[in-house]
Parts: C-alpha cells; structure tokens; sequence
C-alpha cells in the first residue's frame, strides 16, 4: 500500500522518552551553535564561504540518532547534502573538525583545506563525501544500496537532498533504480523540503502538490511530514527506516523545513524570523511538559557557544595545507608501480 | 567605469530592445535575484528555471529551433559537465540535418577560479567548449569586451559560449575599457541600474543610451605591444599576463600580450603575425594542462611556424588534478600566478638557441 | 481531473468515418511497405543500418493524420524517433526520400547521407531533426512548446519516445518543465511502449504500472492505450491533443504497440511471429465491416511494393556525398565573416 | 585465435572467478544478449540496467564505495557525454575526500569509427577520457593486450577507463597475440564460450584455463622497430600505422611504431627514447583533432625534446566537425586513413630541416 500524508502532533505528547527529547534537544543545540559559530567565522574572514543546516536541525539530529553507524554493507551507507550537520553531530562527529574544513586547514579530516564547509565525510561511518553538485548522490544511491541488500544484513543506504534539486534527472534515477522489479533496494530518500533554491520558490517552478507523490508510480511507499517538528520527525523517520531495513524496499520521505539563515554566506547568512524555527518551538514544549527548563536549556546553549568560540581559536593556530600537496591522493598506489602524478609534465605555475 | 557584470546586462538589455532576444533564463536569473552574480538583474526577458540543467539547455535548443533567441545561464560551468551530450547535439544540429536548422541561442557561463571557489566553483571550460564543433566561443577580459562580445554573440545565427571569468565580474573598467555610451561616473551608472538591497519588486532600472558595438568573433586583441615574447592568453590571464610583462619591462623585455578574446573561430592571423616577428611563444589558461586549448595552439604553431621558433613553445596552464582546493596554498599551487609567468617569460626570451 | 485507463475498442464501430479508415489503412500499408523495403535494402547491402517502425503503424499514422502541418510556432512540432516512419508519411513525406537516406545518398534531403535511415527532419513542417541519443527529445520538446504558447495561436509541441527511454533524466524533465505553475506548456508527450528495450524486457526494469501515472504527481493529464488498433489510437490522440491544444496544458499519453522486426538490423531484422500485427488486424476488421475487400488491400500492398522497389533502382543510381563536404553546414555565414571551418587546422587524413 | 571480444569476455570470466568482480553491468549487458558485441555472455555476475547512463556511472561509484568491483559498462561511449559530471566526481572522490575513499572500478565503452556507425556509433572518447583527473584510461588494440589490460584495470583500486576500438572486436588476434592459456583452435575456442544463436537459457559457456596476464598500465610496445621516423598510435590506428610503415619499408623507410596502450599514464620514457633516436614524430589518433590527446603529447614533445626534432612534429587526427557522417566518403574524410599516414611519413623522414 502507498500511502501520502502529513503528520501533524505539535503540543500533544509524542510518546517518546524523556531521555530522548532531552539528549535530541542537545544535539539541536549543538548543531545551532556550530552553525552560528560557521557564520561568525566567515564573517569574521575564517573562511571564504559558509553553507549549512540551520532549519533542519529537527530532521537531521533524528536521523543521525536512528543510523546503523558502522564501515562496511552491514551498516547505514549515507549520502548527505551541506545541510546534514545535525546528522553528523547526533552520529558523534567532533564539532571542531567542522571549523577545521571552514578555515581550510591541513587537519580538515574530510577534505584537507580542499573542499567548502558541511562538506563531510567519514570512511568509519559509511559517510560518503558530500559533494556541492546538486543531486548526484541520487544517482549513487542504489549503488551502496544494492551492497546492502547483497551482505545480507540489516543496513540500508539513506540519501537526501534539497526540493528544488528533484528537478534534476538524478532524482527519478534513483526512483527508477531502487524500484526495479529484477531488485528492489532497502534505499530511503529524503527530501528536505524548505520550498527554496536559492532565490526562487518552489511554488513557481514545481507543479506536483506533494513531492513525495512522484515514488507513487512506481509503487514506493511514501510520506510528507512536519520536520520542524523533531518527535514528528523522529517518528516518521523511525517508521520510514523501519520499513526499509526489514522490507528491504525503498522509501520516498518528504520532510519541511525551514532555512533559517537563509541560501548561504552569498545571501548573508542573516537570521530569517519568517521561518518557523524548530529549536525554539522544541524548547517551549519541553518546558511546558516540564521535561527541561529554560534555564537548562540557557545554560547549554551558553557552554556549547563558548566552547566552540575556543576551538575556533585553536583552529586559528593550525596550519593550512602546502601546495604540492594539490598532487596528494589524485591515485591510490599499486605496488611496485610508480605514481603517475610523478610522471605528469608540471607546467611553470 | 562600469564593471563587467554592469557590461553584461546592458549588452543583455540591448540584446532585448534591439536584437530580438526572447529568453534569458536559468537557475535565479529571473525576479528576485537576477542572478547569483546580478548580470540579469532588472531585464525585461528574463525567468527562473528549474533546478536542471539538462533542462536549461534543452530549452534553449528548442526555442532556437522554434526561431526565439535564447540566452540561456548555466550558473557555473562546474555544474554543465551532465549536459554535454546536449551541447555537442546543439553544435550538430545544422550539420546534420544537412543545413536545414541552424540555432541562434547563446550560453553564457561564469568560469574560473579566483574567487576562493573551492572544487565546484573554480572551474575552467575553455578546453572542453572548444571540443564542440558548430559552437563559437568566445571570453573576455574586461567589460567592453564583455559588452561587444556578447552583443555579436546575440546577432550570431549559430549556438554561441560566453565564457565570463567571474573573477573579473565585479573588477571597473580601465581607461579604454568603457562601454560605450556608458556613464562614466560609476555612481550614477550603479544608481540607473543596479538593484537596491532588499525589496527590488518596485525598482525599474534606468537604462543608460549604450551604442551598438559588434567585436567580431575571431579577432583578437593586442593588449601590449612588444618585440621579444608573445604571450597569448585570454579572460581572467590577461591581467595577470599583462602585469608581468610590465613587470618585465623594468628588465628590458619587451613582452607583446594578446588577448584571444574568440577561442573558436580564433584569430590565427594575428598569432601567426607576431610570433613571426618575437620567434617565442608562451600560452596561458586556468585549464587543466593535459589535452588543453594551449596544446592545440602549440600544434598549430610547430605545425606552421616551426622554423621561425627561437626557443621551444610554452604551456602555462593549470595543474592536472581533480579539482582546485579551497585553500590559498592549493589554488595558487593550481592555476599560473604571476611569478610563475615572470619568470617564463624571462626564461624563454632570455633563451640562447 | 487526472485519469488513466486502457481503452478497449476492438471489434466495436469506433465511429470514425469509413473516408478516414481507408485513407489510415492506406498510410499503414505504405509504411510497412516502404519498411520491409529499407529492411531488404540493408540486407542486400544498400546500406548499412536499419531502425524502424513497423508495429508502430496505428499509433504513428493516426499521429501524422492530427498534427497541425506548417512551419512556425503558430503550428506543431514534432520531437519524433526513429520508429515515426507512419507519422512523416501521412504528413505527406515522399517515401523515396527515406531509401535516399538508407543508401546514404548525397540527395538524403534529411541529412545528406549523414544519418541512419529514419532519421526525419522537415524544417517547412516543424519535423524538428531526429537524434540517435535516446530520450534527449524530451528535453528540448519544452522550448518549442513554450514558443508555441507565447505565439498565441493553437499551434502545440509533440514529443514521441519509447518505453525503456522514460528511465533517462530527460522525460522526467520534460515532465517538470511543461507542468511548471509559472508557465503550464502545450506539450504532448507521447511514450510508444513495445515493451523492449533492446533485449531489456520492460518488466524486469520498471516498476511502473502504468509510464502514465508518472505525470500524476505533477497534475498532468495522463492515459494508456492500445495503440495496436489504429482507431483506439486515432481517438486517444485526437483527445489528447484537443486538450492540449484548447487547454494550452501538457498531456502524458502512453501508447502500447508492437516492435515487429525486432529492435533493429543488428538483432536481424526479421518479422516476429509472437507481436500483434496491428496491420493485419485492422485489415481483418475492415473486411468484417465491408468498408474494405481483401482484394483491394492486397493489391494496394502489391502496387506499394512494386513502385517502392522501382524507387530503390532509381535511388541506386543516385550519387553519394563527396568527402570534402564534410565541412559543409558546421556553420552558417554571417555577413561578412570568414568561414570558420576555413580557418581550421587541416590534419593529414 | 580468440577475436578481442572474446578477450575481454575472459577476462571478465577472470575478473569474477580470481579478482572479485561481483558487478557486470549495463544496458543489455546481462542475459538474454550479454551485451551488443557478446562481450559479456555467459558471464555470471552481468545483469541489465535501466536505460540510464548516469544511472549506470552512478551506481558503479555506489558499488566502489561500498567496496564492490563493479565493471559496468556504456554501451557506446557516444552515450557517455551526459555523465561527464559524474565521471568527474568519480575521479575526485580520493582527492576531494583527502585519500578517504578509493574507488576501484572499472568503466568499459567501445569507441571510435570503422563500422559504419554514423554520428553516434563513431565517436572517439580518448579526448575526453585524459580530461578526467583522478581515472587511468587504457586501449588495447589486439585481443592479448585487451586480455591483459582488463584484468590490471580489475585490478587496479582506482577508477579505469577501458576504451575498446570497436571495429577492431571482431577480429582475430594475429601471432603472438593470443590470450594465454585460451585454445588456438578459433572453432574449438566458440564452441566452448560463444554463445548459441536463438535461446540461449539453458547454454553455459565451457572456459578455459586461461593465465593471469597483467599488462602493468602506463606501459607502451613498440609494434614494430624503426630508425627513422617514430609513429604514437593506439587502438585502431595501430594496425592502419603499421600497415603503412610496412608499405614504407619498401621504399627504405624504416618507421618505428609504437602503441601507447596507456593513455593515462602514459609512457613517456618509452616515447622520449624513441623520439630521441629517429628525430621525427608523428602521432595518429581518431578523434577530433582540436584540443586532443596527442597535441597533450607534441606539446610534452616540444617542451622536452625541442632541440631531438629533425622536423616538426605531426598530429594525424579527426576533422573538427560535427559528427561522422554514414556514408563512406564522409567517414573516410572524417578519420585519418592509411593513405594520408604513408604520406605524412615519408614527408617526415624526407624533411630536410
Ligand atoms: C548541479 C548544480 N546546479 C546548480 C548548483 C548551484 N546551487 C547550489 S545550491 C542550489 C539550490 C539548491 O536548492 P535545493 O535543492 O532545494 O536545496 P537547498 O539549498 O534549498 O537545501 C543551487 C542552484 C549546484 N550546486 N549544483
Ligand atoms: C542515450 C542512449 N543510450 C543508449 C542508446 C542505445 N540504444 C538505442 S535504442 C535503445 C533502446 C531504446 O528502447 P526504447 O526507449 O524502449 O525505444 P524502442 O527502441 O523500444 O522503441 C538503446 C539502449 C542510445 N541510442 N541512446
Ligand atoms: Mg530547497
Ligand atoms: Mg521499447
């Protein structure tokens, strides 16, 4: 059966457990602090260019606390978008490394100063890199999922990206692929949906009232939900991942969001008061079910500011790559044979 | 002195009230934005498209082939690498239908590094657009280049590349770089036509009495004239060539720059013409140096000019990696910097057959 | 409203006029005729590739009798494949053109000896050219279309691909850009579904029910048919594209035929008993009816074939390109301009 | 005498039985064809793909990256220009990901002309192929060096590119060219491993025991000796070239023939010896000659060797038009042929600089 609905269960208890809302809400404000403190370097000119996940904390903090993490088929393959710092974070990512890839610097463990920040990757956790092309990790996708569904386990492969980039092929590709009858994957894609690319809304240039509904022709099973909603969110994922790992079918989730600092440090990563913010909205509910008080809350927010305010001091002090190293990793070494960046003509620069 | 983006748009804008172009569009091309480096802003034409850019150049093809005249963005080159079966179908398109259907669309597309772009936004195009048959291409390096360039772009009746060097977007024109008819006071030029912060749904633009100019695609241009060395180079390079030459001419080098401006058709005969005359040649592009343009023009010069060669032709171009880092030390180590070009230049005119 | 249903018409009046019925089942048998010419042309080494439409007749020709013919936006263009033999032919394409173009003659008015065999462009008919690369129509078909909207007259943009061609980023493309709220497109996109990709069984790649129901989510008007039976097919297309037409809107129209001669040359070419011969069976139909006697079918099969063969002598002895052509039409002139091509590096060859 | 399809079809059998292939895939690579020159019948891990291309290139990547070996393949490479995004990205997945992911995956396309293929069964992909940084590209140009060049790309942890001259498929290996360990008897070797015409549901191949070969990748052969001129070819040209050296002979003409095997890397060494020696260099590819791999190697050849040249260096490649056209007059004026080799090499060695 396909199914194509939005949940709706703000106020009214989730029937998640305390302790989870609880260590949810400080990955949520983790994930808010980092980002701000990402802003605040690129302004500062700790970095050249800011892109991130402010607005999808309540999405992204729940799928990484849902992840089989773990290196090799048997677990989670991720393919993420530059909006997934609160899946990292909730994986257990160190936050300083995040400030390492926006000041570019030699120990940036995902890129090595090489690529823009939010740009992750994490061999041990099937993380793989994150890209700045929209979309090409739906056409990558079934490849991880069809290891998944050989080793005979329980993993999955999880893919997300933006609304507007369904415009591209790569989208139904991966519709097509993980659908097709000879095999079908255990492959759950994700669209954080926050009615935006960059300038233009996706009212004006997306026809389908649900982007979602596009898994229906090919009988995936599918759902939208409220993600500015985390217990909303945490539940539809669960249900969603759920179904993949034991069907070992594909899944559509179209999950809203917002963007609340906007496309990126091009737009001027200002705060958007527009936008519903999950965190605060979050915030109210645990206070008003008593789960935490806003001191509580204050307080952590506090630390985790001050705390990234002193690693990004550190970072300062680490060095930035060396230009030769531009010739490191083009190839993986065969034994005995000679690398053949050596043997390349090295033109006067 | 009006900027290259300022160049852009009022080429595009004459582009609609006087050579018929029909669309200008692509990813926030259109209201609000106009475009993500705001060449678009404020036209008349102009719409957003989806995130696609398959799309974008299907869409083009079709309304050329339906007699509009398109000007279609790829936002950054970098993102154009899934749509070249579509590029080389466009540049067939009169081939192989035997004459019958030629189309007059333009691409235009911001390229290079220099903007601390990091792997997806420092690309090059120039070896891969000059592998399109039936596509001209052309790249300039200052706005009223920019201006005349895209204006014979527009009247072009074939599929046309407008390759601009984003680093030079925002960069004022130099004395003699001026588009005509232009204000030259740059604050009243920003006031008729850029758009206010904020809330633009208001704001017309007041466009300036810009005249036709029409530089012809194929004709290079010599930046600096001189007796020792050519150096052939275009779009973003052409600075960087231009102020190590002057740089050189402390030393008594005498450095002759060209700007290629056309890259297809190129102007061969003014190549041919001064490397007769300096017997040494150095090429210089961002582009990766494996199976670049450069090579083709050292080909074509031991092909035709062998014997009149002082010292071996050279290649300054771009390092042959995956991509170009975002940090300082990766991206200079990537694409020629001016101490680098210094010193060929030194080398090869101070080079003892 | 959004449908999809199959149509079963077979045996019943379908209400079109006798007129009309026989001058589609004229049209049919000059395509398959003109068909099984090119087929026996290549095999007798008259050429060197054959791809065609026999199978496609009922869809193809009942198409061809409903465009809009004229150049221009104010009438239709056709984004074809290299199976629209019938379409072409019942605009009123000379057949000998199409032997011109499997002998790679330098007359071929369709690319000059440059194409393979049903390769069509028809620059006075907006028969814009076909392209071997699979599904690319679908990509540029909006462009056309959106000129016709803007021309303001009734004058729309058909685009025709097969079956395992929808698996392409193109079609969803296309399905994006004629349905975007900002400008809805007159497009009518067509998919012939034979069921085949090559040797790639649909079945085994597609999780479709229904192709059709891939224009669902975005609202587009969409139905199946069995275009095995000419008037089913007539009527489908005729309310297509009368919607298309009137409501300026797109429309996803899935067509079922048969592929009779098998993928192309290099599959042999040779008649498969097992497909529907939609020929066949509507010469049945009209016997039963007595709007036709099978004597007449058969002579006018006889008298096709005879002034096709003819026309493969005359073409025979007609002349081939000459090898310095090739630089012909890389470009057009503009005034005053030298010749690129002339400014070329002539490599030894 | 096995045929190169033959070749690689082994090769794969080997790749699945002793390297740990797990992935054949393509469209109509899998049963009921195997694939549309047979390079893949019969083999046990082959299934059909979507009519997809990115979808193939991008499902290849997943597989590496979950540490499968899949060789996947575009059924010609005339279809592959809608992923050069996605190739690209698979070449920069180690470098982007600072040496975190190696990719080892094999991408096989049949290219260039020789069969009548019109516009898209022609095209030449080495161009392209050496401007994607991060892969190595190979291209055999007899069935022994196809077996072994397969199996070192199966091999290989980084991503390679097998480029297979398609009108060379069908041939048979000449002496000395026999994959090792494969029966020479050409009816005994079909009937163990080609399939049946007609169903082939219940038919299994018979493989022989064919031996490891490993062709290490960067490494050139020099097909035929000479002293006074020296001819860089690969794939199809090789037989043309020497074909044509032979014809030379009799004149006196001595050409040394050397087929690079390796695009990249390639094998300079080799190269730069043999230029060394004869003074005279022509290289001969198929693709278009504008931006092409071997203006890379002139270029290579005039920064290094300028002052070894006797003569200007040669490139002998394809027009720069739009497409190959059908008829044989076009393909012929379109790819270099034996005629025009014969004659640039005996201008070459006749040139007196
Ligand atoms: C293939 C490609 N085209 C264009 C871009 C430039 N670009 C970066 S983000 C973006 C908008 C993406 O919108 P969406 O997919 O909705 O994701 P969001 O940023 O809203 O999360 C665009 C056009 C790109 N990175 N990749
Ligand atoms: C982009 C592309 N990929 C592959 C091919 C090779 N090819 C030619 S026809 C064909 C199958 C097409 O199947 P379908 O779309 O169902 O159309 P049909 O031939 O069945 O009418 C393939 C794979 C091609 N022409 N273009
Ligand atoms: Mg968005
Ligand atoms: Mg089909």
């Amino acid at each position: 059966m396909t199914t194509s609905h939005v949940h709706e269960h703000h106020g009214k208890d989730s029937g998640l457990a305390p302790e989870l809302l609880v260590q949810m809400h400080a990955h949520m404000v983790m994930t808010r602090v980092l980002e701000e403190r990402l802003i605040r370097m690129q302004k500062q000119g700790d970095g050249y260019f800011w892109i991130g996940g402010p607005g999808e904390e309540a999405l992204n903090v729940p799928l990484g606390m849902l992840v089989d993490r773990g290196e090799g088929p048997m677990h989670d393959y991720l393919h993420l978008h530059y909006r997934s710092s609160g899946t990292v974070l909730a994986m257990g990512a160190d936050p300083i490394d995040s400030l390492r890839q926006m000041k570019s610097t030699a120990s940036d463990p995902y890129s090595g100063g090489r690529n823009f920040c939010n740009h992750y990757s994490f061999k041990k956790w099937n993380v793989v890199p994150v890209s700045s092309p929209i979309e090409v990790q739906f056409s990558m996708a079934p490849g991880t999922a069809i290891a998944n569904k050989r080793a005979g386990g329980r993993g999955i492969t999880i893919v997300q990206g933006g609304d507007a980039g369904t415009a591209e092929g790569d989208f139904p590709t991966c519709l097509v692929w993980s659908s097709r009858p000879e095999n079908p994957l255990p492959l759950l894609m994700i669209v954080a949906n926050n009615h935006w690319g960059i300038s233009t809304p996706a009212a004006t240039q997306h026809g389908e009232k649900r982007i979602s509904d596009r898994g229906k022709a090919f009988g995936i099973e599918c759902a939208t939900i409220d993600a500015n909603d985390p217990e909303v969110a945490y539940r539809g994922l669960k249900r969603a991942i759920d179904y993949v790992r034991n069907e070992r079918r594909p899944y559509l989730l179209e999950a809203y969001v917002s963007r609340l600092y906007g496309h990126s440090s091009s737009s001027g990563a200002n705060f958007i008061g527009e936008e519903v913010d999950c965190l605060k909205r979050f915030e109210q509910k645990l206070a008003e079910r008593g789960i935490l008080t806003q001191k509580h809350m204050d307080d952590l927010h506090t630390r985790y500011t001050q705390e990234l305010l002193e690693a990004s001091k550190r970072v300062r002090e680490e060095a930035p790559p060396r230009g030769e190293q531009i010739y490191d990793h083009v190839f993986v070494d065969v034994d005995g044979e000679r690398d053949p960046a050596a043997m390349l003509p090295k033109g006067t620069r | 002195m009006s900027t290259m983006v300022q160049a852009i748009r009022m080429a595009l804008h004459v582009g609609e009230e006087r050579l018929g172009v029909t669309d200008i569009f692509g990813e926030d091309v259109g209201p609000p934005l106009g475009g993500v480096f705001t060449q678009t802003v404020g036209l008349k034409t102009t719409w957003n498209s989806p995130l696609d850019e398959r799309g974008i150049v299907g869409a083009a093809i079709g309304l050329a082939l339906a007699g509009q005249k398109p000007v279609c963005e790829i936002q950054f080159c970098d993102y154009a690498f899934n749509t070249i079966d579509l590029l080389k179908l466009a540049g067939a398109m009169l081939w192989s239908s035997n004459g019958q259907w030629n189309l007059p669309m333009v691409l235009m597309t911001p390229v290079g590094s220099g903007i601390h772009g990091s792997i997806y936004h420092s690309h090059s195009f120039d070896a891969t657009a000059t592998r399109l048959p039936g596509w001209k291409i052309v790249m300039p390096s200052n706005p009223r280049d920019a201006y005349g360039l895209m204006l014979s772009a527009i009247k072009d009746p074939n599929p046309v590349m407008f390759l601009a060097p984003k680093a030079l977007l925002r960069q004022k024109a130099l004395p003699g770089e001026e588009v005509p008819g232009a204000p030259t006071d740059e604050r009243q030029l920003a006031k008729m036509i850029d758009a206010p912060l904020g809330d633009r749904s208001k704001w017309r633009p007041d466009w300036p009495a810009v005249e036709d100019l029409f530089i012809p695609i194929g004709q290079a241009r010599t930046v600096r004239a001189g007796r020792d060395v050519t150096v052939v180079c275009y779009g973003r390079m052409v600075q960087v060539c231009t102020k190590a030459a002057d740089e050189l001419a402390t030393e008594g080098i005498e450095v002759e720059v060209i700007d290629l401006r056309s890259l297809w058709p190129y102007d061969w005969a003014a190549l041919k013409e001064s490397i007769g005359r300096t017997h040494r040649v150095i090429f210089v592009n961002e582009e990766t140096e494996v199976t670049n343009f450069g090579e083709h023009l050292i080909r074509r010069t031991v092909e035709e000019l062998f014997y009149e060669l002082h010292a071996p032709p050279r290649l300054l171009a771009g390092a042959h990696v995956p991509g170009i880092g975002l940090a300082d030390n990766l991206e200079q180590a990537s694409v020629p910097q001016r101490d680098g070009i210094v010193k060929a230049m030194r080398e090869i005119a101070q080079h003892a057959p």
